[in-house]
């Protein structure tokens, strides 16, 4: 089953027409994710290799029941294209674009949560559940079919880990991107509850990274809520304070927000830390009783 | 982006918050003149984007023209905390009865601004903050309805502002809070927040901070970014479109996305070694971006290896290696590289590599490996040059 | 036990320094209201002939629960007042300023709906529950204990039917003026709702004016949802169009909001319209069985 | 407060909506001089705050600044549906290849702002909202969050705007959006909304109408009240803070609050009367307001009786009598009022009545019976009159 995304997503892109929009949705198309339909505003009627194009989300969700939406629209209208797609009745948008304004999105985080849909993003890889559907611009071939769930801030750094762990044999349900931003839609306990939720998933793995608190407010949700085994890895153990590592959330101010204050609050809600992503996969592949080569 | 005093400062006096009248100089005559002007006692301030500059030396009060001269003479040029002085604020002295601290700063955790009001204020803050947290009054708002007077009034009741200047600091509280919305700020600090003998409440510090992702609506903030304070090379690279960060190590590091560049790092230093900067090409870069990013990380004389960790997503590793053969046939480099393509277009990557079959060019198919060998060979050229 | 106010009332009365705050506040005290804070911000710690007035509605409510407020504070601070109130916990405002910006309560309108609160008005005389407690500016002594409620936009002509509806022996449950302005807080619908749940109460006179379609609402709503006899009234029947009768909310545009098409609204809905307050008052009379001297 | 069409479009180019170049004008002479400036066609249009003025002739197209002179010789002091032209405005002639309608209007009934989008716009509309209703695009707007693009684009999808025009009429949504918000309008109406043969969308008219209880806050629109086109007499009550309108009968009616008062018109109606005018004193009137309302009800000549309906309840009785006492004593009152007081203090009201005991003044203690009585003696005093 997974989370998010999965067989039963019915996806449109907005954006679809251009360059990024076209390639990607194509790209989760071919992994056999179900793309009903595109959004480009004044080119309704056309198509993209088959994919019904649309003037507003709200045509495309009455003639192809799309459920869930992508966003690949640049940051000045990322918003209204979030906001359009909330207020057509989609209940999961999945935002990838980077460079978003932080109070658009206080906003939008409040409006949104407001309706009751699920925001994961912006400035995200988007979420792939091997074997049904990936939505984003994850390269889902990394990740074999399995049941550890991964949420994680950073893209590049989870395909990482999805490397060492499908090295060992170990396979996902659902890989979680939830995006380096100051504000996102879906926090690391948003994810986590869900993956506690899911029948398809056994154990987590969380990969953090500097800056901001979720990753104790994770660790001490986890404590209190979480069944499931987690395993933890935080980026950014020699980032020095005051400079912005990339990220716009990825700061370290003062004392608060390092890597070494995040790994022990994982520690002591229990959660297993791994010093890297090769420690990472090799803890999680003993918890399993997977023999490491 | 950070903002300097007087900027935060001119920004305040749009949304009405009062300030006290000065002059940029950075020149010792320009402060001269700036003191004329002014007339009276003045303050020379260092404009520098980090805090403690006063206990540095860097805030000196003048009784006329030439003894501001003499400040500027001495404070300009002057390193505070690894920041070079280049210019100066000079402003009206001003006679403090009180001193309050007022902020309002972009809180993630909640999704809300976050309003705090101290009037135990000045240089101390964060001492208060951990001995005294209840004289530092907090409230949350709503960002949809946006800040009501009220919240503003039992910020100073909470906070114990007397009853006759509480006026005044609701008036401030107000404006900054607009300031804070109207230019995107992710913090807006007054630090501190005086009030004279004459009971009139003014901002005698300020401190900025805007969005980068909003400035293509504020081209006015924009235009305050100080090319000339950042250190050249992160400028070369701002310019480039990139994003280093200069660190102490001799292992130079390029990688695509932010969180694999700091486990990289990470990685490094777990390894023995120690990286030479931080460098994300981001998302989909070019060959002429990995050109461009090479030439940034060389610019570091103290780089003696570097190491290339890519795992493609949107970003497609023949094009990275194109950008590598293409640096080592346009750049003079000398250091050995080492690189690990992994993700999209590997396969294809790594061919290229291989055909071009470039000196000082060494291939490793994992991250740790990769780092190993880095460190390896700087350790090895580090030999060579102290030899 | 009537509707909105009554023994239960705990009365915060915000702006009762002024002339008016303070008059009135004592003027509902005098009638057994339990006024039990004040609030003027800098005066703090003083009192109103025994009342205490405290600088901010959260600290009245932390001293004496109060859990209703009065506001009286000049139009251009009033919806701060309002926040104030609901903010710090008071779940029934009462808000008799006249003249608040009618976008200022656009907004407030929505948040405090959110936020679960009553308000009642702005530009409204308040809300008496005969012999029990009386808020607001309602010359109280008109009316009896009864079980006749009465919900209505105009604050003189509530006096004027209570004053008919006395002189024939007929007494009220409640009384609520709900104001003449384009957004009120609570509207027919709201009031009769609560009248229709009232065991005190078993017949409602409603009285409406010109202007918006607030009266055609309600009779519809009246005639799918209320088992109790309404009876009505609508004032302006004289009206000249695109002429605004006093209240802001008081003007009939085009062929909208006229008084005879909210009569035969009322009529289409089974409620009984008498044609001036003498004649509300002997249908009243009339269907309680009461003799028409 | 309705404004005017170039105040309107005044607004509007702060806004950034695109209108037509003009002037005002307020004589023939000087709608020459302006046609003169402005080059070519001009479109001489009546300013009057009422629809219909092209349909009555208050429009008319002017080759040169001659004929310009002409037209406005003729349209002002032109009576168009009882508002006498007054000012004029000379604006540069639009060539129109279609016309528009678009609108932002306060909608009580859902307590959100309403935008409305036609293709069918001009003066037709009202003909088309009732015929091809499906033919204006509508949407509320959250108004705590504001309008968003994709519901302007929505907009211009659903009303079927041309692709190519869109960009165009999404941005005029917006900024007539950020007029409506920013002046805090209760209506912001564009019709027609042209597009020239060029594809150039552009606000060829205006109407806007504005809270009267914010204008505290827009001191610039409230400076745009045109006292000389109010009825003098509406003028007058203004002035002395009371809320009056003239109507078209005998019987003069002063009372305290909207609602009663226009209940009081109901029954002198069915008394078989018939109101002179509505003057609401409004809520606690002391004697010297009760004395400006009778001076501005008196200078009406139609005026035959009084009749004073005063349920006190902020308002105190006592204070209407000695108003009524004032005046007879200062006006020269010459018609018969008929007094009914109650609630607040309507026993010393009576009695100070009683002891003062004024010719032609009669009380009554019912509504009904003082509506009667006062419709009696002004037809006594027609027919005196007449006789």
């Amino acid at each position: 089953m997974g989370i998010i995304v999965g067989s039963q997503t019915r996806l449109v892109v907005q954006g679809i027409t251009g360059r990024e929009g076209s390639f990607h949705a194509l790209n989760n198309r071919r992994y056999g994710t179900n793309v009903v339909a595109g959004v480009t505003p004044g080119k309704g009627g056309q198509d993209v290799e088959g994919i019904p194009v649309f003037d507003t989300v709200s045509q495309a969700v009455v003639a192809t029941q799309a459920n869930t939406s992508l966003v690949f629209v640049p940051p000045r209208f990322a918003v209204d294209a979030i906001y359009e797609a909330v207020d057509a009745g989609i209940q999961t948008v999945i935002c990838v674009t980077e460079g978003i304004p932080a109070h658009d999105m206080l906003l939008a985080w409040h409006w949104v949560r407001e309706r009751g849909a699920v925001l994961v993003g912006p400035n995200c890889p988007g979420v792939c559940t091997p074997g049904q559907a990936n939505v984003g611009i994850i390269p889902a071939d990394i990740f074999a079919e399995g049941s550890v769930g991964v949420v994680s801030r950073s893209g590049t750094l989870t395909y990482q880990l999805g490397k060492e762990l499908a090295d060992m044999g170990i396979g996902n349900s659902s890989i979680v991107g939830i995006g380096g931003d100051p504000i996102v839609g879906s926090n690391f306990i948003d994810v986590l509850a869900r993956f506690e939720e899911d029948p398809d998933t056994d154990m987590v793995v969380m990969v953090g990274e500097i800056g901001g608190a979720e990753e104790e407010k994770a660790a001490a949700w986890v404590a209190d809520n979480m069944n499931k085994p987690v395993i933890g890895y935080v980026a950014g153990l020699t980032a020095p304070p005051g400079k912005q590592m990339g990220h716009a959330g990825a700061i370290i101010s003062g004392s608060s927000g390092t890597a070494a204050s995040k790994v022990e609050a994982l520690r002591e809600a229990g959660i297993e830390v791994g010093k890297n992503p090769t420690e990472v996969a090799r803890i999680v592949a003993e918890q399993r009783g997977v023999t490491v080569g | 982006m950070d903002l300097y005093e007087h900027q935060g400062k001119e920004l305040f006096a749009r949304y009405g918050i009062p300030v006290s009248e000065g002059r940029v100089a950075t020149t010792p005559e320009e402060a001269r003149t700036a003191a004329e002007e002014l007339g009276g006692q003045v303050v020379v301030k260092a404009q520098v984007l980090i805090g403690g500059r006063g206990k540095a030396g860097g805030i000196k009060l003048a009784s006329g023209p030439d003894e501001a001269f003499e400040h500027a003479s001495n404070i300009l040029g002057m390193d505070i905390r690894g920041h070079e002085v280049g210019r100066l604020w000079i402003e009206k002295a001003s006679d403090i009865k009180a001193e309050y601290y007022l902020s309002v700063t972009f809180d993630r955790a909640a999704k809300q601004p976050l309003i705090m009001l101290s009037t135990m204020g000045g240089v101390d803050i964060e001492q208060v903050a951990e001995e005294h947290p209840d004289r530092i009054a907090r409230r949350h708002v709503d960002p949809l309805l946006g800040i009501q007077p009220y919240e503003a009034r039992q910020l100073c009741f909470a906070a114990g502002v007397p009853v006759e200047l509480s006026g005044q600091v609701v008036k401030i509280i107000l404006q900054l809070y607009a300031a804070f919305r109207g230019e995107e700020a992710m913090l807006t600090e007054i630090n501190p927040l005086i009030v004279t003998p004459d009971d009139v409440v003014r901002a005698l510090d300020a401190k900025f901070t805007v969005d980068e992702s909003a400035l293509f609506r504020h081209p006015d903030v924009a235009a305050m970014r100080d090319v000339g304070a950042a250190d050249p090379q992160e400028q070369m690279a701002r310019e480039r479109g990139v994003t280093y960060v200069k660190l102490d190590g001799n292992v130079g590091i390029l990688g695509n996305g932010a969180g694999l560049v700091m486990s990289t790092l990470d990685v490094v230093e777990q390894c023995g070694g120690s990286a030479a900067n931080f460098l994300d090409v981001g998302g989909g870069a070019k060959a002429e971006e990995i050109v461009a990013s090479l030439e940034v990380i060389l610019a570091d004389p103290k780089v003696d290896s570097i190491l290339f960790n890519i795992f493609g997503g949107i970003t497609r590793c023949d094009e990275v290696a194109r950008g590598i053969i293409a640096a080592l046939t346009t750049l003079d480099v000398t250091v050995p590289m080492v690189v690990r393509l992994d993700g999209t277009a590997a396969a294809e990557g790594l061919a290229l590599l291989e055909q071009a079959d470039l000196d000082g060019v060494t291939v490793s198919s994992t991250m740790l490996g990769a780092a190993e060998l880095a460190i390896e060979k700087a350790g090895r050229a580090t030999a060579a040059s102290v030899s």
